[in-house]
């Protein structure tokens, strides 16, 4: 059983970060899901990684605008995800490509944002997935926002937000995390606690022992949990989005885990930590560890894995391309996305703007 | 037809908007029980039950942040603020989100939302609750910012608002609230966002202005009607998008314009509107456009509001101004 | 002892406020003030509660724009301040007359301020009183500077901050909080939970049982104490004091009271709760059971309380007289308190105005 | 004197300003290890102690809202917010409280504080990093906001600042951090707030911009002076308060006048700078003033910011319209 604070009798959360599958792959608890579904967890925390690097090339090949890498985050991103249904919302960060995708993001859209190109902020209909939050902290209550809609609109939707331990500290999360207990909206909060807000220390973020323990402050459960392993955070999303749906109001979920890369492609992040410190987190691999598991129980070998990089590679590359080729964004576009219809003062402009490109 | 002040003209919209479309929800700080501190929603959570008109946490920036949720959600929103130096903390949400999530998912998902805010000074209130601000909003990209001077077109516009595709901002001027009443339709009526009226025809100069100063502009100009003047007045009702064609036509013909707000004046929309005036009509200028202002302080307290405030006298000079100039 | 929730320890908060007299002006535990100290916080609340209803009234005769009334909550912020060094900076709200008055921030100033004179936020030099905060929530997080100030430049001040139960759902509660917490500065936070932000009642406020829980997120001890039992508030908040003033940090404080009367003198409180509920509350009086528990001690009788009601009205009398009778504003004025030196712009329109007045 | 970038020049007034008051102190995100995410603060932890270079939580209202409370208390705060973008969550701190505390106690408490945030566009930055809102704080009573255009006016203009006893909005323009080097004096030395500089002079029209835009200026300029076009430019340095008697003396002179801003055009400085403009030298006016201005659209990504971005071209456009008017 999960241990997770209660809303009510004001337990201590615990400050053990609950797992299923430790360091070396060894399984800790029973398995939430089946071979073939772990097998697909697997395949898509290798298909985020494959994006993640090949993201973090091109812009150093000056082919993308700042990155924020994920490397390390697998796990939280997959496996939170993996436990949603395709009609629930996601609302994430500029750090959450592999969450996104998961969920039907596209790597098309993805890459054309990082590119600096707003149609990536167009994910295919149907897809509940918002553009990339890039402010930090403003996005959670929109996923409150969307629960609440859905819950008066009768559709048993809910919504899951990514947010990281810098956003905790946000004033936005705070009426966020108070909206959605007052309002017992269907949200599942997810931090991706990866010890760092740029160069900002998780233990300087705040002076609490975990960000877990906050959800007491708003009447909430919340659980501490493993954020590189992927069954781990599986189990506890897969609770709190059962307790969203049945109306149990929302949860807070902390994932422990690291970003192995910099901030971002433009950050250098050895001026605020050790290289020793990331070693040792890469050791706790969020992929490893699942390879482990699998091979332990023979479901995994070299053959399944070459294939799953040469499919993710295709699918990484397909993207790009498609990215890459995409039309010009006409002068007049920057007018055409604001409103429904543009505005009077709008199509005076865009009649300037075409005057002075000598159109 | 029915005679009402504006708060119950607006309230009388939120009811027709609520039983045409139940996508339609209120939240705010004390909007349902008490029925919002102007008694602006009063009554409509016992129609439409609490599910509807939410009383909310103290938390503007949650309220809004959460109404955007709502509004691409599939719901339509009516957001309150209580008063509108209490949105700041909600700006954030709106800059940075409530007006830019069309342009950012490029019509993917929109954001069909109103936010109240009743603004504006003149009774004497508490610091924070006389302020007119409507330019940070007018500044700001994806927003509508719609400003009615009396009961019919709050109504009328509030509507428009309300089935708006974008988001608009809704200033109600509080000094009206219960001081102008007007026969109001019934039922459902439309007036457009985006048009001004030019509420009274003149030929010596044009008084340009919105929300409260409406009801000075008419006063100035019966001062000047008795002084041999006829003025023009344009109320814009709509401050984004101006509609600038009409103001320019009204000072192409007449030669001479004041503009009256009660806001700060530095980067104001009487400056927005003075810059495109001089820009489209410069050459049948005849004398400077004059801009009848707050000046560039905070909203002083009771005791010496009437300082800030423009009053009859001080548009009257201007006008008088121009017309010597 | 008290039960403070510990910072590290993540004990729960005590669920049943701390208190030291009962409401029938029984003491509980041990006395933390000699009789004659007991007598001046009684003489304080008395005039508190004059201030009050000369103010409630002066409104209703339209000699004062509107007015929050702060009867029923005299023991919380008499009780908070008394524990307070002269030194001690007050960031208080525009319910908190009380408690800004016995920090020196005078009755004059107080009245001045709810006729609409900006004059009333100049308090005495010395007088380390912030004028009260009329927006909700933005001023706890002045204490915070405020406090961590003093630590900087090597002052033993604390600060402390009186706000209510509705601030706290403002993301600058939790912003001030964390602040205070990270950066372990000397201020003690109060909440005044008075069961209602205008309309909305404490338990739709936040689904958080209690406000002083919340305190455990920020890594902070909290602790709940009844609010109309002077003694009592004078206790935690005296230990919040030594902890801030020894370097041990920030805490928070939940009083729990009530107003009353209505939110403000425009507001009709019988919309949204029962006048039976109010009844209860003023059986309750903070102001009573010090009486009751300095009569059975022999400390009080009725000409004492006669002398302290005629002292009192003098004293509210007096300073309502200095108020009205203060030199007019002069239109220059409103330009001359922006910045130390009127800037271009002001000089200028400071002319137009003089020009507008026919000066 | 050294030769610095702008980047470098503020580090340096930083270093200036710590070394000569020990009261004034940094606060913001990665102020500190890294010294900034443009480097600005680099090095200043090491020199003065995380005791006065503060690494802060993500919070900006938290960073404004301490350092107000800090300035009354005695300190001298210097705040980074770390982008323009970033600032609305601190905007109600700014607008209720730091512009507000000398008013509000007559002089009692003051804010003497600065808050330096990057900003504008032209390096296709994510959304978000390329706001150019500074009239958002221009029409905000209380505070002083300084834009500089080089590194030589940071420094100088920054160390006036930290000693200013009112509350300075310092912004400083991204894409000229690295891009300019110039000589800058050492130590102390101070450019007045609220004083505009004539940096061409010229007689056939007034281009007039502050910050990243200056440069632009100068190369429209130049490409104009081929063309036998003399103009004299006008580097604002400060917005609020603006140095009017410097625009409206060029403009008598010139007759013409363009002005310049990356900001949305509606209610921008741009038209704050037309309108007053018109108010005062009307008579002189031999054009339409022209605004060359970012649109009233979100700051648009990389892919097309160029088609938001005033250009050479645009403002070399702008002179001859006024010219041939
Ligand atoms: C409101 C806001 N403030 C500051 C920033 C600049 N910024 C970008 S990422 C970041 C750190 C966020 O840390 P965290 O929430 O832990 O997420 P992570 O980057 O570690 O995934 C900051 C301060 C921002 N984008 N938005
Ligand atoms: C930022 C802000 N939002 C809204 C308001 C309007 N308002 C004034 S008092 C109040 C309720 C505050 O409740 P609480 O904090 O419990 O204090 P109380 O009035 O009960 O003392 C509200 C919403 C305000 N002053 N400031
Ligand atoms: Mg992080
Ligand atoms: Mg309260």
């Amino acid at each position: 059983m999960l241990r997770w604070t209660s809303a009510t009798s004001n337990l201590p959360v615990a400050m053990e970060p609950f797992r299923l599958l430790d360091e070396r792959g060894r399984l800790e608890g029973d398995p939430p899901l089946g071979l073939d579904e772990v097998r697909r967890l697997y395949a898509a925390m290798v298909e985020a990684r494959a994006y993640d690097r090949k993201a973090s090339a091109m812009q150093r090949q000056g082919r993308l605008a700042t990155y924020a890498p994920l490397e390390g985050q697998e796990a939280t991103q997959i496996g939170s995800v993996a436990a949603l249904r395709a009609e629930d919302w996601l609302v994430a960060t500029y750090r959450d490509a592999g969450a996104m995708w998961l969920h039907g993001y596209g790597w098309r859209n993805l890459f054309l944002g990082r590119m600096g190109d707003e149609r990536g902020g167009h994910p295919p209909e149907g897809v509940p997935v918002l553009p990339p939050s890039i402010t930090v902290g403003a996005h959670m209550i929109h996923a409150v926002g969307l629960g609440w809609a859905a819950d008066l609109r009768g559709e048993a939707r809910v919504s899951l937000t990514l947010f990281g331990d810098g956003a905790t500290s946000e004033g936005d999360f705070h009426e966020a995390m108070n909206f959605a207990g007052v309002f017992r909206t269907p949200t599942i909060f997810v931090c991706q606690n990866n010890q760092y807000a740029i160069s900002m220390a998780r233990t300087r973020q705040t002076a609490a022992e975990t960000i877990a323990q906050k959800a007491d402050g708003y009447g909430m459960p919340g659980v501490l949990v493993d954020g590189n392993d992927v069954l781990a955070v599986y189990a506890v999303t897969t609770e709190a989005a059962e307790r969203a749906r049945s109306g149990g109001g929302p949860s807070l979920i902390e994932a422990l885990t690291y970003r192995t890369g910099p901030h971002t492609t433009t950050d250098d992040h050895l001026r605020y930590r050790s290289a020793e410190e990331v070693e040792q987190w890469r050791r706790r691999d969020p992929i490893d560890r699942v390879r482990r598991y699998l091979e332990g129980l023979g479901a995994w070998d070299p053959g399944w894995e070459e294939a799953l990089n040469a499919a993710s590679t295709t699918a990484v590359e397909q993207a790009v391309a498609e990215a890459e080729t995409i039309a010009a964004f006409e002068p007049d576009d920057i007018f055409t996305g604001m409103y429904a219809e543009p505005t009077s003062v709008l199509r005076r402009q865009a009649e300037e703007l075409r005057r002075d490109l000598g159109e | 037809m029915a005679t009402l002040t504006m708060a119950q003209a607006i309230n009388d919209a939120l009811r027709v908007a609520m039983d045409a479309d139940e996508r339609v929800v209120l939240l705010g700080e004390d909007v349902g029980v008490t029925g919002g501190v102007f008694r602006v929603t009063d009554g409509l959570i016992d129609r439409f039950g609490p599910a509807r008109v939410v009383d909310t946490p103290v938390a503007e920036s949650g309220i809004v942040g959460a109404a955007f949720g709502m509004a691409v959600g599939g719901l339509r929103p009516v957001a309150e603020i209580q008063f509108l130096g209490f949105a700041y903390p909600a700006f954030d949400q709106i800059v940075s989100h409530v007006g830019r999530i069309r342009n950012r998912s490029r019509h993917r998902f929109t954001a069909p939302m109103v936010i109240r805010v009743p603004f504006g000074g003149g009774i004497g209130a508490a610091e924070h609750h006389s302020e007119s601000t409507e330019a940070l909003f007018a500044h700001t990209p994806g927003i509508k910012v719609v400003v009615p001077s009396g009961p019919r077109d709050a109504k009328g516009l509030l509507l428009s608002a309300v089935e708006d595709p974008d988001p608009v901002v809704f200033l109600e001027p509080i000094r009206v609230y219960r001081a102008i009443k007007e026969e109001v339709p019934d039922g459902d009526y439309r007036i457009p966002i985006g048009t001004a009226a030019v509420v009274r025809e003149g030929s010596d100069a044009t008084l340009i202005g919105y929300g409260a100063v409406v009801a000075d502009l008419r006063r100035a100009a019966d001062e000047l009607a008795g002084r041999g003047r006829t003025v023009e007045i344009v109320d814009l009702r709509t401050i984004s998008p101006l509609d600038a064609d009409t103001l320019v036509a009204s000072v192409r013909k007449t030669g001479r314009a004041v503009i009256v707000t009660e806001s700060h004046r530095t980067a104001g929309m009487a400056s927005e509107i003075a810059a495109l005036l001089q820009e489209r009509a410069l050459y049948s200028l005849l004398a400077p456009i004059e801009r009848v202002t707050g000046w560039d302080v905070v909203v002083p307290l009771k005791r010496s509001e009437e300082y800030y405030i423009p009053d009859v006298a001080r548009i009257v000079a201007a006008v008088e101004r121009t017309l010597e100039a």
